[in-house]
């Protein structure tokens, strides 16, 4: 089946996450969608499954537009979809989550043994190595993705989205899942593919459109030169805000550490096996995609989850076992990706959020000493240049950039010895964001170390002293500058084999 | 209330002059609404239930204003009763003015009075459930807390017989003392365990509804003479003093909610602790990577919760009843999660809240007293308010409030 | 043996092994007071028999008379088992030799405490059933609601509604089947009701299960002052009582129990296995599930989230209420104020207990049905145990239950409300 | 039929008397239908005015008392012996309203409360008596709503009247859910729950007892719907009021009942009040006065042995004179 989209537009918000996308997909081919981190392609599969619906513009099925009210009528129209987030039913077995909403009324029940017998049958067809009895939820991601795989099949569809399939897979369960799309695209099956990965496009698409800000920038062929896709995707590199000026003083000592570090993931790869380190005074940048690791990275530093295997130190000190609050003390900063579920706490004031943490410094006989709260509250606010009607304003109400401001202003107000930053601008405006680049500076001047995350290149490279790239839950060995903007973009797509070594267990 | 105002009206920079006007007073249409529905409600039940009502309205078709005369008459007689039974009636007021005089002040307060009595309890039992919900948790342990505050001060307070405060200030002590612990153990399974206090509490609550009775089944903790559980009566120095003489049951119990809801204030919002808990209590994710230890504020607040649970079951006993049975306090722990949820858990809502029910309670007498018409219509009109009050969503379809903005939810499902 | 206990107990073990271990030694330290108690009472014999009372049937187990100092071996025999299972470590075999162990000590406390009197080991089993019914209908009900997704708190005010219009329904149609058919009826409101104001309302469904609890509690409690004292009659309605089967009535041992018991019994019996079936079976059942563990799975593959939601709400709510109607149409044929006494939230710990599965809901309220039956027992044949403490008993257990069983998880989205977006 | 109480009873020139009943409500089928049967007589023989508050618990009892005081009510009649403290106290704050308790009295009578007790033990001795008469397992049983001096007064007279049984006819007779010796025995713990009735009832009847006496209040219907689903020739007694007359549903299941007659106490006051005669005193009502007694044989009349039904006779003139004496610690007939 032949899709298309018209100037498909979707915003969320003041978002707007699809800019008049326009594309063609034609049947029985295998079509890449490329792109950086939020440029919008899951957006813009979901509204082709009907999960979202477009504020504007027209999809087409074979030329005749058509209007989808949910994934009933998406799959009424023979398509089916791989989630980037996998939609499984933990408790359920393989065959159930793969047959789920297709079980035969019966009313002797569901028959079992005849549903597993026809996933095994639908498997073994596409040569998919699965175990229908077994239980999704204790299944690797790799098989699990191999379930969704076979959910769609198992319908019947003409065209098969899969959002970042390979992203949880190591490279044989990639392989094998090429050589099913391969057969399906041979059954005149359309496929659409969303993928960061540059040696897979090359391998299996035989189209590939780049999209970057919700829009499509451009498309070329697969066999095209690496370099020029990258360029594509990252786009011009940005002016720097900052101009890069080497750290004053870089201490010996490592003030984090952290040692063949295992982490599951719930989604994309988890780390298996990460080493880093960050000494005083120097910031280490870790690009990569998001989905390798960086989730499980920010929440085993900050202490949320356990890692299966590993040690972390802060500072000398053995934390993998400690709960957040031992790490506070030992010096450890933190500024969340996730801003509105570990960051700030938007049912308390603003001035609330930005002594949590310092609470209990700022109490005389036992209550909380207001005088010194307003003061030291109304100079961060000033330092940070937070846009407010009043510090007691609850922060929820604010604009995301100014969250942002406050979340920082309250990390930065503490003795810190290292500041963990995950996508420390996300949602700031320039101004804002050169503020709390030359913080991030100012403090790594003084001898803090600072672990920077960030989907953005040109943050981190901008910033970093040392860069190391996290692709599929290891961190390849460090780059130095001058940056080779090319080798780390390659790298970040899996191009390097070091970066996916260790990536076997999927 | 005014603490929920100032949560959805908080004033925001770019927010238009007319907004900010809006929202409180689409906070108050949510109230003004909420009360008219519960008290239609309860008219249609005073309606259904009146047998002479009901003959008019067999033949309305008839003659329709024969029964839309006599309902406006019946529901008109009914609320009024409520209203002056509450509050008290404006011909006794004027009596009292008239003729300033011990018997005229007794008709016109002595409603007043009733009211407060049956509030400070409700209040200071409603602080300590919504103490529990502002840390994200669902305290339905109330009858269990309160039957053991109530028994440990009808005990302490007629075995110690010292001079007037001591006894007092040591019952209500070990009451709180009781109480808290009894609630802590919730919070420590729920933090240990990760068993969930619903489950736990309202186990909890049979397990000490039958330890009073045992308690009262031992002879040395019976009145002498008596084979009945209940306990002696508690010693004259642990008993409330009144506040307006013997004519009136208020006592300084009322008082004490008062300081109460001012101590909670200052305990959520001008200590570390308080912040903690609040914390928590809107994101218990956010606030451990924050540095705070959330087992322990679990423990905390349900400690404090039991507390003043226990406390507003002391405050009953020493107040009003003066000795133990195993049904004393038994309908204050369930009061005090409508006062809870009424108030939305804040401490002028829990006040207001309290009055509001203590007066329905008060009123309710009148009205089954005077009109016929069962006490439990109070009941029923409460449970309409306050589950459109809790309930918010409901409320905004019904009155097309869309500027009302809703707290995010405080509890979260099972999940420990 | 001791350090495998050492061992056991030293965090290297899960959790749920060191509780069942401590309730290994807490077995063992009862068998052994058992023991203790038999050679200080009297020596005299329990009478054994296998009536229950008013069901003759044509064939009888003899009765038999067993000394008093039966027990002390049936104490031994637990001490025997439940040490067996500490010195496994708290592994193998475990679930088997703790429930010897208690089976042993129940028995042999009832021989201790009958000495000298006659403890029909049947009546107690038929006791327990009749207990177990409603508390088993109830918690079926809560199950369907939260595999669905929709925590239910709400259960005891569904059971008293369910009994309240039972009653009158039953009183005005001067039918218990009429009170019965009302019942559903009301069940299936109240349970539309909950569902409306949980699914499209998007409410908090712990705050409006409680809430609903109180709102029927003071509903009902103003029909009985507001129209039951003046027409008594409205609230008086002809009972469904224990019904024989011929034949299958006389079978000795099953045949009182099973075929000569409230038509309540069977029902529960029946619903088992049909809730059993439909919730881990059916069609239906895969699509509540899913719906409850995970609804953007469900949507991605075209199952209507929110219909789901609700039918198995109303579902829930149909069995409660029906459950509801046997404290009224099923007993006494009178409704009174809060009647239903707490045994809606019984079920809903029975829910928790029983891991949100039909068969394991059934078990726990099974088991609560035999605690409360027992606690009986031993009262009338006049246990030396304060009565108070006995009637503790029951929940003291369940909270251990709870806390043992505290690596259950609950439906992953049980309680949050579906958006797609 | 008229609004839900007496609240809007037509204006009689009667006294107002109002009611404070006890939890179980004044459709309990027991004391408190009978107190309020004492106040419908007086609402139409005396042109009286009466209202009644139910309690919902114990933290009722003063809050309704004193709502009727507020109101005036020419007499207060508190029902239960539970409400003992909060009368006490509204009589010492109000000393011109006047009351009536039931079942209790004080020691001295206060100048405006009317105590009235009842020699249940002596009616219970003989409904005793006749229970184990009628037994054909020699066992009969009893069990308690709450355990208060009232319920433990008409166990301990059902006891020793099946244990005079025994004695008298050298049978082997057993009393199960109540024991003399340990003052103790079975208590639903409240006065409404039927279900728990019923399963003790279930219980008792398992262990044999084929007479059954629930001294329970409103719950004690649970008791006898047991009994009746039973039917196996087990028969129930019923306290406080004739059987048949109250739970005319039940009346094939009772052998007898032991009466306490509130009505006619309540109604008393009720006249004297009107008639301005009303003191501070304490009534005893024992078999001689017609307070208490065993009420009419119905259907089962034929299960009591005639030697009994003679001995009966017999033994209510010996308890009359005092010649033969329950031994209830809580006799007030002396
Ligand atoms: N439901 C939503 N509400 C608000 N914003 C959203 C929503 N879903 C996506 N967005 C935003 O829309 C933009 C596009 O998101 P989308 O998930 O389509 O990106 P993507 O290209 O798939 O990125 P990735 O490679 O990280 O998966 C992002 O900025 C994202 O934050
Ligand atoms: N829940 C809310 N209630 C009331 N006002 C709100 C709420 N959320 C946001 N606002 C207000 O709406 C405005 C727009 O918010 P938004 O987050 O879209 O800002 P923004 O343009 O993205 O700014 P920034 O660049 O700082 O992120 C802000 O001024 C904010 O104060
Ligand atoms: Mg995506
Ligand atoms: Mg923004």
């Amino acid at each position: 089946m032949k899709i298309a989209t018209e100037k498909v537009t979707k915003r969320f918000g003041d978002l707007v996450a699809n800019d008049e996308v326009s594309i063609e997909f034609g049947a029985g081919a295998i079509h890449a969608l490329l792109g950086e981190n939020g440029a919008g392609k899951s957006t813009y599969m979901a509204m082709l499954y009907g999960m979202l619906e477009p504020d504007e513009g027209t999809i087409l099925f074979d030329g005749k537009p058509v209007e989808l009210s949910g994934p009933p009528d998406a799959m009424a129209a023979g398509i089916g979809m791989v989630f980037q987030h996998f939609m499984l039913v933990g408790p359920f077995t393989v065959a159930q989550n793969v047959l789920l909403g297709l079980e035969p009324a019966e009313l002797t029940g569901v028959d079992e043994e005849a549903m597993n017998a026809r996933v095994a049958e639908l498997a073994d067809r596409y040569g998919i190595q699965i175990d229908p009895r077994a239980r999704v939820d204790e299944l690797s991601v790799g098989l699990q993705q191999r379930v969704e795989i076979l959910k769609a099949l198992a319908r019947d569809v003409r065209v098969l989205i899969l959002d970042e399939p390979t992203s949880v897979l190591g490279p044989e369960d990639a392989q094998a899942l090429f050589v099913v799309m391969r057969k399906l695209a041979a059954e005149g099956k359309t496929i659409l593919f969303v993928t960061h990965r540059l040696n897979e496009v090359r391998q299996v698409a035989s189209t590939v459109t780049v999209m970057r800000h919700g829009r499509v920038v451009g498309t070329c062929d697969p066999s095209a030169d690496r370099d020029e896709i990258v360029a594509l995707m990252l786009g011009e590199s940005k002016p720097l805000s900052l101009t890069y000026a080497p750290p004053p003083r870089r201490g010996k000592t490592e003030v984090l550490r952290i040692r063949d570090l295992h982490a599951a993931a719930t989604l994309g790869s988890g780390l298996r096996g990460l080493e880093l380190s960050v000494r005083p005074g120097e910031i280490v940048g870790v690009a990569g995609v998001e989905g390798n690791g960086q989730r499980e990275l920010l929440r085993s530093l900050i202490g949320l989850t356990r890692p299966e295997h590993g040690t972390i130190s802060i500072d000398g000190h053995d934390v993998t076992d400690a709960p957040p609050a031992e790490r506070t003390r030992l010096g450890l900063g933190f500024i969340a990706d996730d801003r509105h579920g570990l960051g700030m706490i938007g049912g308390l004031s603003v001035s609330e959020n930005l002594i949590l943490t310092r609470q209990r410094r700022f109490t005389k006989h036992g209550l909380l000493d207001f005088k010194s709260i307003d003061s030291d509250v109304a100079a961060r606010i000033r330092e940070f240049d937070v846009r407010l009607s009043s510090p007691q304003q609850l922060i929820g109400r604010l604009s995301g950039g100014n969250q942002q401001k406050v979340v920082i202003a309250r990390e930065l107000a503490r003795e810190l010895k290292i500041l963990v930053a995950a996508q420390p601008t996300r949602g700031v405006d320039a101004g804002a964001a050169h503020n709390i680049h030359s913080q991030i500076v100012a403090l790594r001047d003084r001898g803090v170390g600072v672990l920077l995350l960030s989907a953005e290149l040109d943050e981190v490279l901008s910033l970093s002293d040392r860069v190391v790239v996290l692709a599929g839950g290891v961190a390849a060995p460090a780059a130095a500058r001058p940056w080779d903007r090319q080798a780390i973009g390659a790298a970040m797509s899996h191009e390097h084999p070091e970066a996916v070594r260790g990536s076997h267990d999927g | 209330m005014a603490d929920t105002m100032r949560e959805t009206s908080a004033p925001n920079g770019s927010e238009s002059r007319k907004t900010r006007a809006v929202v409180p007073f689409q906070t108050f249409l949510l109230y003004a609404g909420s009360a008219l529905i519960a008290l239609v409600v309860g008219a249609v039940l005073i309606i259904v239930t009146s047998s002479d009502l009901r003959a008019r309205y067999s033949y309305f078709f008839a003659v329709p204003g024969d029964a839309i005369g006599a309902t406006a008459h019946r529901i008109s007689e009914v609320y009024g009763t409520l209203l002056t039974g509450a509050v008290g009636s404006p011909s006794a007021y004027l009596a009292f003015i008239r003729a300033p005089g011990a018997d005229t002040a007794g008709v016109a307060f002595s409603p007043i009075s009733e009211t407060l009595v049956a509030a400070a309890p409700l209040i200071v039992a409603g602080l300590g459930i919504s103490l529990a919900f502002r840390a994200g948790l669902i305290n339905v342990g109330g009858p269990g807390q309160a039957a053991l505050g109530a028994l440990t001060a009808a005990v302490v307070g007629y075995w110690l017989d010292l001079p007037f405060p001591l006894p007092l200030l040591m019952a209500a002590g070990a009451a709180v003392l009781v109480g808290g612990l009894w609630g802590a153990l919730v919070g420590w399974l729920k933090a240990r365990f990760g068993a969930h206090e619903v489950v736990t509490t309202i186990m909890l609550n049979y397990a000490a509804t039958n330890l009073v009775v045992l308690a009262l089944s031992f002879s040395f903790l019976r009145r002498p003479g008596r084979s009945d559980p209940i306990t002696p009566e508690i010693s004259e120095g642990a008993r409330l003093p009144g506040l307006f003489g013997s004519d009136f049951r208020v006592n300084i119990g009322i008082l004490v909610a008062i300081a109460a809801a001012v101590l909670f204030w200052v305990l959520l919002n001008r200590t570390p602790q308080g912040l903690e808990l609040r914390a928590v209590g809107q994101s218990r994710q956010a606030a451990t990577a924050l540095g705070i230890n959330h087992r322990r504020v679990w423990v905390g607040a349900m400690a404090g919760s039991g507390g003043l649970v226990a406390l507003g079951a002391a405050i009953h006993v020493m107040g009003v009843e003066h000795a133990m049975t195993p049904g004393t306090a038994g309908t204050l722990g369930i009061d005090a999660l409508v006062v809870a949820l009424l108030g939305r858990t804040g401490p002028v809502g829990c006040c207001v809240a309290g009055v509001i029910v203590g007066g329905m309670r008060a009123g309710g007498t009148q009205v089954q007293a005077l009109t016929g018409v069962p006490y439990d219509i109070v009941t029923c009109i409460q449970a309409v308010l306050v589950l459109l009050i809790a309930t918010p969503r409901v409320a905004k379809a019904l009155f097309r409030l869309r500027k009302l903005s809703i707290k995010p939810s405080t509890t979260h499902g099972w999940a420990a | 043996m001791t350090t495998s206990i050492v061992l056991a107990i030293r965090g290297t073990t899960a959790r749920a092994t060191r509780v069942r271990l401590g309730a290994a030694l807490a077995l063992a330290a009862l068998n052994a007071l058992l023991v203790l108690l038999t050679f200080r009472s009297h020596s005299g014999t329990t009478k054994i028999d296998w009536s229950v009372s008013g069901r003759e049937t044509a064939w009888t187990i003899p009765s038999f008379a067993v000394p008093t100092s039966v027990a002390a071996v049936l104490g031994a025999v637990g001490l025997l088992a439940a040490g067996l299972a500490v010195s496994r470590g708290g592994k193998r075999h475990l679930g088997g030799l703790l429930t010897l162990s208690g089976i042993v000590a129940v028995l042999a406390t009832l021989v201790l405490c009958g000495a000298g009197q006659t403890v029909s080991l049947l009546a107690l089993a038929d006791e327990s059933m009749a207990r177990a019914a409603p508390l088993v209908l109830a918690a079926l009900g809560g199950v369907l609601c939260e595999r669905a997704g929709v925590i239910n708190v709400a259960i005891e005010g569904q059971l008293l509604f369910g009994a309240f219009v039972g009653a009158i329904a039953g009183s005005a149609g001067g039918s218990g089947l009429v009170g019965v058919l009302f019942g559903v009826v009301a069940g299936v409101a109240i349970g539309a009701l909950f569902a409306t104001l949980a699914i499209r309302f998007k409410a908090e469904q712990l705050v409006v299960g409680i809430v609903l609890n109180t709102a029927i509690a003071g509903l009902t409690g103003f029909f009985v002052s507001g129209i039951f004292i003046d027409t008594p009659s409205l609230n008086n309605t002809p009972t469904i009582g224990a019904i024989s089967i011929p034949l299958l009535g006389d079978v000795p041992v099953l045949g009182p129990l099973l075929f000569h018991t409230s038509p309540y019994v069977w029902l529960a019996v029946v619903l088992a296995f049909v809730v059993n079936f439909i919730l881990e079976r059916s069609r239906i059942g895969r699509h509540i599930t899913a719906v409850g563990e995970n609804p953007r799975a469900a949507d991605a593959v075209g199952i209507n989230v929110q219909r789901v939601r609700f039918w198995a709400t109303v579902a829930g709510g149909l069995i409660i209420g029906t459950a509801g109607t046997y404290f009224t149409v099923g007993s006494v044929g009178q409704f009174s104020i809060d009647m239903t006494g707490g045994r809606g939230f019984i079920a809903l710990a029975a829910v928790i207990l029983g891991a949100w599965r039909p068969a394991g809901a059934i078990a726990a309220a099974a088991l609560f049905g035999f605690a409360d039956a027992l606690q009986l027992a031993l009262n009338i044949l006049g246990a030396p145990i304060p009565s108070p403490l006995l009637l503790c008993l029951p929940y003291v257990v369940t909270i251990i239950a709870i806390v043992a069983r505290g690596q259950v998880r609950a439906p992953s989205a049980d309680g949050v409300p579906y958006e797609r977006n | 039929g008229a609004p839900p109480s007496g609240g809007a009873a037509k204006a009689g020139d009667g006294p107002t008397g109002c009611l404070v009943a006890d939890t179980a409500g004044i459709n309990d089928g027991g004391f408190n239908a009978l107190a309020w049967g004492g106040m419908k007589k007086a609402e139409k023989d005396l042109g009286a005015k009466v209202r009644f508050l139910q309690a919902r618990s114990s933290d009722d009892y003063a809050t309704n008392i004193n709502a009727f005081v507020k109101q005036g009510c020419d007499l207060i009649v508190t029902v239960g012996f539970r409400m003992a403290d909060a009368t006490k106290a509204a009589s010492a704050q109000y000393p011109d309203a006047k009351f009536v308790i039931v079942d209790n009295a004080y020691d001295p009578a206060l100048p405006n409360v009317r105590g009235t007790t009842f020699a249940t033990d002596q009616g219970a001795f003989l409904a005793g008596y006749a229970a184990a008469s009628a037994s054909h397992t020699g066992k009969v049983g009893t069990f308690g709503g709450v355990k208060i001096s009232p319920v433990e007064s008409y166990m301990d007279g059902f006891a020793r009247g099946a244990a005079y049984y025994g004695k008298q006819t050298g049978k082997d007779i057993q009393l199960l859910g109540w024991s003399i010796d340990r003052r103790d025995g079975t208590f639903i713990g409240d006065f409404n729950d039927q279900e728990k009735a019923k399963q003790i009832t279930r219980a008792l009847m398992q262990q044999g007892a084929d007479v059954i006496y629930p001294v329970a209040s409103g719950a004690a219907v649970g008791g006898y719907s047991a009994i009746k689903d039973n039917g196996n020739g087990v028969l129930g007694i019923k306290g406080d009021i004739d059987g048949c007359t109250a739970l005319p549903d039940y009346c094939g299941i009772f052998l007898t009942s032991a009466l306490k007659n509130v009505d006619a106490a309540v109604f008393e006051a009720m006249t004297e009040v009107r008639d301005k005669t009303f003191k501070g005193s304490t009534y005893v009502g024992t078999l001689k006065n017609d307070g208490t007694g065993i009420g009419p044989f119905g259907q089962n009349e034929g299960r009591v042995p005639p030697q009994a039904r003679e001995d009966l006779k017999k033994i209510a003139d010996q308890l009359k004179t005092g010649e033969l004496k329950t031994g209830s610690p809580f006799t007030v007939a002396n």
